[in-house]
């Protein structure tokens, strides 16, 4: 059993609900324990760097400092959220890194009695923690309903392989460990380039044609490439492709239908756990008839309607023939394919 | 800071101290006078084609000093943060930070544009000043309310989904923290008011 | 930089003086003829500051440092010696710097015994295009040495120049370590 | 330490030379001269307080004049030298002035002439180390001063020493047989003396021989190349060592030891007559990662290319059936002359040569590193030796410019530039030659193809004979210039815009004079890539004794003054291994390498500094300490006399053995320990007890005050 500090972040007591229940029901087949923070406080998304951004750090600080007082064996801090995993981790490596920002943010957690060692907590996402630390033999060990057949294309979104500050992740723009977790559960992976592009983040609040045509490239380039459902790690990518998607729709006049789970729901679901307490079923749109197509059940739910048919341009029909043989194609490293 | 605004012939207001103004205001180091002009940032940027100016030309408006313009762009605001801008930059500059900067900066001398995004962050912060964790429900109706009243009927059937599907909860969770991360807070607002009028200072 | 504040090193006339001038180490730096001396050499060229309280001595390979001559620079009142030299695997000599520097950690440890600080005697690498990263290095061992003060073993009386060339040095340092 | 040629330097042939003067019995009678430098050294040192503080505080040490002068170095400056050590019977000389790597030789020439021995003058740099990185006027004037300290102490224990000849073999090493490494092999070949040419490739012609035009002439690269590359193959004077490389060198300048391996090539070249049958039925087919740079196939058994030099193929064991399962052996069968040896194994050859030349060129950037690019994910992204192939008459496509399918002729090509240069997450250096290639591509596009094609750049650098007029003749085509980085290229389309170019490539960019983002379709991309080092640049370097930088191209002696020698007596470099560069320039310096290699062979000997080890047989114990430590084995042991040996022609001079010695029985000639003792303690002389603690005082005396020359 290895244990780590864990910091929810917001999202998993509210709308990602479903990302908090899926993870603690994987958890114990894979020998995790986390232990939450005690009193953590908001990351403050990207809101309060806005306004104050020392206030900002500041902020974020008072987690890590709890996080150091509250070690207990561990060191690594793990979080679910991209979001918070990019903002602590950023802190911590800013405040590394400048000994004019250390100083200012010890001076302000100094007025509530807390302070924070640079580099005492290792930040890392929970996703980094089941590939690298569990593995995926482990994963596979306990795949008893493979996902054979599911057409998955990973969508890590962007604040999980950027900044990385720390270059912890393989690649910035394509890496393909969501790929390789997925395909260790039996999903056919669909090759999916959009898998580090934006969700829109906060623009579905501030600029909702901004962040709608996000959404739209994301939601589209999924269905061109027949992906049944979206998979990801992140809750505000989950919240905007699932929640806005009925409105984007309505926005551009379209009627697109690409349900989008937490990558814990489909991790859950390979080890044969019980759909409902997994949180699927809590989607907007609905991952049914996705799910139906490999034979797991889904309980009931508001179904949105589902037009017939293709849902986006009718580009199938002129999908191009492979290639005859021509020239040779530059090979990418195992690990890129 | 007044000294250093000039008047120039074609009648804009010049203020050669602006990127001193910004690095001190970006928490890292920005490497603002490195920027190349090569425009990968405004070619990656997925929300490029929402923004006034894209990044590269805010930041050569700013190497110019044209403080003014700069504060006033929407382009900040229109920043999604993705980091594509920062891991492509081939001069490493913090491009996302740098726009936090420029944007707290403008919302200090209340000239942000004309934009939600400002009051959505104070909505926010608002949020966090008064529970300490972010309350979802309160922070999308507040800013619904207030910005796009009829924009609320359309999203009607989402709101009712999140709420039947348990995804909302209604009442919020405050920490027991609050009143030290409150001070926290204050210090740290102290603290920057004294950085920046360093640089004006300086 | 903060070239513009360097000033003058210490003097034993220091009180003497009309006014008192803030403390600044003195660091001699051991250069490589093929690497660093020719990177500070490149410095020079690109008009890189450094303070001035870096003298350098040439030798021609960092195998050639003497442990005798880090304690006559100590002795002849250094408050910080730098060993620089080529990098491990590009010694111009093959691998003699890699002799170098295990003197080096030898030495550090034997110095440290004497009561000098390791911050005292440090080593870094440079090749002969890496004159600002040497630059950069001089600055960063005089900001390591500032806050220890000064030595002092300048100020035992002096040897006389025929003995030191024998190593008279080290009996000199010793004595001063028990002053 | 500079000694290329026999010192002193700068005697003329016939110019008259004082005799020499004995000057080790007598007492030290120093001159020390301060260089002004214009206001290089002038502006920021105090140089007459310098002057006047050398003859009041270093009088006692043996200083009896000192002046300052505007440029030492001038044929005045260095009368005022020699007039005084005639006049005033110096027996040392100290110069202030600049770094010795600049002027050491002038000085030393100056003191011969005037019957010193040049090694009696020492150079103390003020300028390097002093007035170029100090502003404060009072603390470089009193750094200048403890430097001249150091050099008047260290000088009065330097002895007379004559330097070092060696003999030089006049074989030469060239390594690389790339256009530069051709062009050094054909002029030393050319004047009369003998050369090998390592190649590790099968062919020599390295890069250039990949090419269809070379810019801006557009000449034919291969049309070019190919008479350079038989004349090399056939020169009576020249060896060639091809799919070989060099494993050892050892020895010295005029006289290294080079180990060199002929890995097999399964055939008796005494027999082949490259005719081409086991090429043709080999029946496998690979892709060709070297020449063909990806884009095309070869066989196991094959010659790079028709015009390969020598024109005997090699086979690829790791394809081979033969090596693979045991059978097939169709080439073995089937090869006219019987010329196939599958047992073959390495051959070690040693060469005795008397200099070296570094030609191993670079290696093009590996685009896959530059993830939004797609190169390797996306097909028609394609890098520029891709293109130079496919371009090529005699390249996969027969010249023929097509998407990856081998078939369909482009409507639209992108080529962008700066990819994996000027970019702080892999090269920070501009490669120099992609701007030219890339509007060669444009060119070529347009003459192979009807397609629209744009220029992505961040800068256009043509600074070359006629390339700007190339650059203007390329827009005259009709080639797009966008000025702007490529943020990415992508397929996946935005809507609606985009419905109709499912199937093409996007290249996502911000037209910079526009002020806006830009998404255009195109059929295919050209990644310009950039030019590296080779991967084992670094490995290479420390096999030939030489430095290379961080990133790994090959450390002048001198950027400026000397920039095909490195630091290494008789090794030399050219072409891209210093850095990258176009053909004409890897040809000069070819050319310029073995300009200065063949002035030494005609010299037949050269002069070495005489820095060496010297062992004192009355003080050596026998203890053998020092005996493991000279990687140049140097020391030898004696048995009979039961004392180490030192032989002065294998001795380097880097003093480690000196350092050593616990019975202080070595003595390094131009470093000994009384030198060095003594320069340490003259650069710290203000700061100890005894030192000329009031200098503070004089360093901020007005100039004026001490206006004239101390009278001698």
């Amino acid at each position: 059993m290895s244990s780590y500090l864990y910091y929810p972040g917001c999202s998993l007591s509210g709308s990602a609900r479903a990302y908090a229940e899926s993870l603690a029901a994987i958890l114990t087949p894979l020998g995790v324990e986390l232990k939450e923070i005690d009193d953590w406080n908001c990351c403050g998304a990207t809101e309060y760097l806005t306004l104050s951004p020392l206030r900002g750090y500041a902020l974020i600080g008072r987690n890590l400092a709890l996080a150091e007082s509250q070690r207990n064996g561990t060191s690594t801090l793990v979080a679910p959220c991209s979001a918070c995993y990019a903002n602590l981790a950023k802190t911590d490596r800013f405040v590394r890194d400048s000994a004019v920002l250390r100083e200012q943010l010890n001076g302000a957690l100094a007025a509530d009695g807390l302070q924070y060692t640079p580099g005492s907590i290792t930040v890392r996402h929970l996703l980094e923690v089941l590939i690298e630390d569990v593995g995926l033999d482990e994963v596979r060990r306990h795949v008893t309903r493979p996902l054979h057949g599911l057409r998955v294309a990973p969508y890590l979104g962007c604040l999980v392989s950027r900044p990385d500050y720390d270059d912890r992740w393989s690649r910035h723009e394509q890496p393909r460990e969501l790929d390789r977790l997925m395909a260790a559960l039996g999903a056919d992976v669909v090759d999916y380039p959009l898998r580090t592009a934006c969700c829109g983040g906060h623009m579905t609040q501030i600029s909702p044609n901004t962040g709608f045509e996000l959404i739209r490239r994301l939601v589209d380039a999924a269905d061109r490439r027949e992906a049944d459902l979206l998979v990801t790690v992140c809750p505000m990518c989950q919240m905007n492709i699932d929640a806005y998607q009925d409105e984007m729709n309505h926005h551009f006049r379209t009627d697109y239908h690409v349900p989008i789970l937490f990558f814990t729901q489909l991790i859950g679901l390979a080890f044969g756990l019980e759909p409902r307490a997994l949180g699927i079923g809590t989607e907007i749109v609905s991952a049914h008839r996705a799910l139906g197509r490999i034979g797991i059940e889904v309980p009931a739910a508001e179904e949105v309607a589902v037009p017939a048919g293709p849902a986006g341009p009718a580009a199938r029909e002129g999908r191009r023939a492979p290639r005859p043989q021509g020239l040779p194609m530059p090979h990418l490293d195992e690990d890129d394919r | 800071m007044a000294s250093a605004v000039r008047v120039s012939p074609l009648g804009a207001a010049v203020d050669h101290r602006f990127v001193d103004e910004i690095n001190a205001a970006t928490v890292s180091d920005s490497r603002l006078e490195m920027c190349i002009q090569c425009g990968t940032c405004g070619g990656s940027c997925p929300s490029a084609a929402d923004m006034e100016h894209t990044p590269r030309m805010l930041f050569a408006m700013a190497r110019a000093g044209f403080r003014d313009d700069v504060l006033r762009s929407n382009t900040p605001w229109m920043c999604v943060s993705c980091y594509f801008c920062s891991v492509r930059c081939p001069q490493e500059i913090h491009i996302p930070d740098l726009m936090y900067a420029i944007k707290s900066i403008a919302t200090r001398e209340g000239v942000a544009p004309a934009s939600t995004g400002a009051a959505f962050s104070h909505t926010f912060v608002d949020n966090i000043h008064r529970y300490g964790r972010s309350f979802e429900v309160g922070l999308v109706a507040r800013h619904y309310l207030r910005h796009y009243p009829f924009r609320l009927p359309g999203i009607a059937p989402m709101g009712i989904g999140m709420v039947t599907k348990g995804r909302m909860g209604f009442v919020p969770h405050r920490i027991r923290g609050i009143a030290g991360l409150r001070a926290i807070l204050a210090r740290a607002g102290e603290l920057e008011t004294a950085n920046s009028s360093q640089v004006g200072q300086a | 930089m903060s070239e513009d504040v360097m000033v003058r090193p210490h003097s034993n006339d220091a009180p003497a003086q009309a006014a008192p001038t803030p403390y600044e180490p003195v660091v001699l730096a051991f250069t490589c003829n093929w690497c660093s001396y020719r990177a500070a050499d490149l410095a020079g060229t690109a008009r890189i500051k450094y303070p001035p309280n870096v003298r350098l001595v040439r030798l021609m390979c960092s195998g050639r440092l003497d442990p005798t001559f880090v304690l006559k620079a100590f002795a002849s009142g250094a408050d910080g010696v730098l060993m620089t030299g080529c990098w491990p695997a590009d010694c111009h000599y093959r691998i003699q710097n890699v002799k170098a520097l295990r003197r080096f950690e030898l030495l550090q440890r034997v110095l440290e015994q004497l009561g000098i600080e390791p911050e005292r005697f440090q080593r870094f690498y440079a090749s002969a295009a890496e004159g600002p990263q040497l630059a950069a290095a001089f600055t960063r061992m005089i900001e390591d040495v500032r806050p220890l003060g000064p030595l002092g073993w300048g100020r035992v009386p002096e040897v006389a120049p025929e003995e030191t060339a024998d190593g008279e040095a080290e009996p000199a340092a010793l004595e001063a370590v028990g002053s | 330490m500079s000694a290329d040629k026999p010192v002193p330097a700068s005697v003329e042939p016939g110019q008259p030379v004082d005799p020499p003067v004995d000057v080790a019995a007598e007492a030290p009678r120093i001159g020390v001269y301060v260089c002004h430098c214009g206001t290089n050294i002038a502006g920021t040192v105090d140089v007459a307080a310098v002057r006047d503080w050398a003859t009041e505080r270093l009088g006692p040490h043996g200083v009896v004049i000192s002046r300052d002068y505007p440029f030492m170095c001038s044929s005045l400056g260095q009368e005022l030298i020699e007039e005084d050590i005639r006049e005033l019977g110096l027996n040392r000389v100290v110069v202030a002035a600049c770094s010795p790597h600049m002027h050491e030789k002038t000085f030393r020439g100056a003191c011969q002439r005037a019957g010193l021995n040049p090694y009696l003058c020492e150079l103390v740099s003020i300028r390097e180390q002093v007035s170029w990185v100090h502003t404060d006027k009072v603390a470089a004037t009193a750094k200048a001063e403890a430097m001249v300290a150091g050099g008047v102490l260290r000088v009065r224990e330097q002895v007379p020493l004559e330097p070092l000849r060696v003999p030089i073999n006049e074989t030469t090493l060239v390594v690389g047989g790339g256009i530069a490494g051709i062009s050094a092999a054909l002029e030393i070949a050319d004047a009369g003396f003998p050369v090998h040419l390592v190649e590790r490739q099968p062919s020599i012609g390295g890069h250039m021989a990949q090419f269809d035009k070379t810019f801006p002439t557009l000449d034919c690269a291969a049309c070019i190349l190919t008479p350079k590359m038989v004349t090399a193959g056939s020169h009576p004077n020249i060896t060639l060592h091809t799919w070989s490389e060099v494993t050892d060198v050892s020895g010295y300048v005029g006289n290294f030891t080079v180990k060199v391996l002929h890995r097999p090539r399964y055939l008796d070249t005494d027999l082949c007559t490259g005719c081409g049958i086991c090429q043709e039925k080999c029946p496998v087919k690979v892709v060709d990662p070297t020449f063909e740079a990806g884009v095309g196939y070869r066989k196991a058994i094959y010659r790079p290319f028709p015009q390969a030099v020598p024109k005997f193929p090699v086979l690829d064991p790791d394809n081979c059936i033969y090596f693979e399962r045991g059978t097939c052996k169709a080439c073995e069968k089937l090869c006219p002359p019987g010329a196939i040896r599958l047992d073959q194994q390495p051959e070690e050859v040693t060469l005795q040569v008397g200099n070296i030349i570094l030609a191993t060129g670079f290696e093009a950037f590996d685009a896959r590193r530059v993830e939004p690019y797609g190169y390797g994910r996306l097909p028609n992204v394609f890098t520029s030796l891709e293109f130079e192939r496919m371009s090529n008459a005699s390249g996969p496509t027969g010249g023929q410019i097509v998407l990856r399918d081998g078939v369909t002729e482009p409507q639209s090509v992108a080529i962008v530039h700066c990819v994996g240069s000027r970019d702080r997450n892999f090269n920070n250096y501009c490669s120099a030659i992609c701007c030219m290639q890339s509007m060669k591509f444009a060119h070529l596009v347009r003459e192979h193809t009807d397609a629209t094609v744009y220029e992505f750049y961040i800068d256009i650098r043509a600074p070359g004979k006629a390339f700007d007029e190339f650059y203007q003749r390329v827009q005259d085509e009709g080639t797009i210039f966008i000025r702007g980085r490529v943020a990415e290229v992508t397929d996946v389309l935005r809507l609606p815009e985009e419905a109709a170019e499912d199937g093409r490539l996007i290249v996502q960019v911000e037209d910079t004079l526009a002020g806006r983002q830009r998404r255009i379709p195109v059929d295919m991309v050209v990644l310009s890539v950039g030019l590296e080092p080779q991967p084992d640049a670094h490995e290479v370097a420390r096999r030939f004794g030489i430095t290379c930088s961080s990133e790994g191209w090959v450390i002048e002696r001198h950027p400026k003054l000397d920039p095909f020698a490195t630091m290494t007596e008789g090794v030399f470099a050219a072409g891209c291994a210093l850095g990258p560069r176009d053909i004409p320039s890897s040809v000069t310096s070819g050319a310029a390498a073995a300009a200065r290699i063949l002035g030494r062979i005609q010299q037949r000997e050269m002069a070495l500094e005489p820095i060496r080890a010297i062992i004192d047989d009355e003080r050596c114990s026998g203890c053998r300490i020092c005996n493991d430590l000279c990687p140049f084995s140097a020391i030898t042991f004696d048995d009979a006399r039961a004392v180490t040996e030192v032989n002065p022609a294998l001795c380097q001079g880097c003093g480690v053995c000196i350092a050593a010695c616990p019975a202080g029985a070595i003595r390094g000639t131009g470093f000994s320990d009384a030198q060095i003792m003594h320069q340490i303690e003259g650069i710290l002389m203000d700061t100890s007890a005894t030192g000329p603690a009031d200098a503070v005082a004089h360093a901020t005396s007005p100039a004026g005050a001490a206006a004239e020359a101390v009278p001698a």
